[in-house]
């Protein structure tokens, strides 16, 4: 399988990566993309942070996982950081299989780990002033994840 | 050992990472946590609340009851908001 | 919402169809693209044929359904029709929401439509011998679809 | 009426439209199948399974037993396999 992984500052092309995954091959039947977009919604930028190295790290830890539970032909993750504006591209998740169950299914398993688990924080600005966005969701797996099981690594 | 901070952890703390030499008894990450906030009143609000603060050892997310020992960097932060 | 529905015979541009989606917004979050490809496995070339007008008419329909099932602030579908040699695209579907729950099942749905009850046939060659594909999911609904229900139109 | 045909039943019809004008007591789908294969060889082996033909009546998916009266467009076709 081929995997692109990266973490970077500057913007991505989807159509590009997109490209580069499937061209010369035949035996992609499916490509899913999913691009996250930065909002509106009375804010007026955001900014995101990341943990470098264990980033990297937990991102290539899930394609594997997402490899080892899907058929996969390849997959791409980008994921930006430092400053957004509304309508610029944040995250970018390409997943290729010769069927579309298999790509749908691992591009909503990489999403949904990027958003809960990959070490990534959010700040708004609105009307000049920074908050950092709450986590609603992984605030519920957090309760999850801190009880107690002796010495028990993930 | 070395500590990092991100978020509105790192921003309470003041800092983004440190080296520290918590004392013998500190074996937990629980322990660790317990112990920052004796370290001042920074520290004491940036660790108000431990139950939302997540932690990982050497880049991998841990437990609050992860054991220390032989820990290289450990990490403090908020619940994860990328995506 | 914003709705594109095109039947084609000349391939289509994920990006440029993205861009038309997402272009001088900032109420989207999420787009899913999801891009259908010609396989090889033992096929020379694959040939769609379509019902012109039921196609149309049935896409807008599912198209009009999707967006009454979710929250969407866009979808596009081109589906060729023709000749195609493996590594060429045949369907595309775009779906744009401020969340990606959304986006990702609309874009499943329309697939799944697409696939078992968009009138559109596909015929393989294989070895200079052509042969009509086999719908086998389609088959099971086709038993149902054609049980006794005393006139019922669908 | 009109009908059409696509995929492997109008190749085996041989012929992709033609109007026809069924009898007084065909009056749904399956009736009209039924008059159909009464044509002719290459129309009973079109319908020779009966059950895995799909109809659409003036663009739309239809069962064996709609009725056809009114009808402008009566399609018969396999299974879809679009997408």
């Amino acid at each position: 399988m081929t995997a692109t992984i990266r973490l970077q500052r500057e913007d991505f092309d989807a159509a590009v990566e997109q490209a580069a995954l499937t061209r010369g091959r035949t035996d992609i039947g499916a490509v899913v993309a999913f691009t996250g977009i930065c909002r509106g919604e009375g804010i007026d930028a955001l900014t995101l942070e990341y943990y470098a190295g264990m980033a990297e790290t937990e991102i290539v830890r899930h394609v594997a996982e997402a490899e080892r539970r899907w058929p996969l032909k390849g997959v791409t993750v980008i994921h930006r950081f430092g400053r957004f504006v509304p309508g610029d591209n944040i995250v970018l998740v390409i997943t290729a299989a010769a069927h579309r169950g298999d790509a749908f299914a691992a591009a909503e398993f990489l999403m949904d780990y990027l958003k809960t688990r990959a070490p990534f924080w959010k700040q708004e600005e609105r009307a000049g002033r920074a908050s950092w966005v709450d986590a609603r969701d992984a605030d519920d797996a957090a309760a999850e994840r801190w009880s107690a099981r002796p010495h028990a690594a993930e | 050992m070395r500590v990092v901070y991100f978020a509105w952890v790192r921003e309470r703390v003041g800092k983004s990472d440190e080296m520290v030499e918590p004392p013998a008894g500190v074996s937990t990450v629980s322990d660790l946590i317990d112990w920052l906030r004796t370290r001042g009143e920074e520290y004491a609000y940036a660790f108000e609340r431990p139950q939302v603060i997540r932690a990982a050892i050497d880049h991998a997310h841990v437990r609050a009851d992860a054991v220390i020992a032989g820990a290289r960097e450990i990490a403090f932060f908020p619940p994860m908001t990328g995506g």
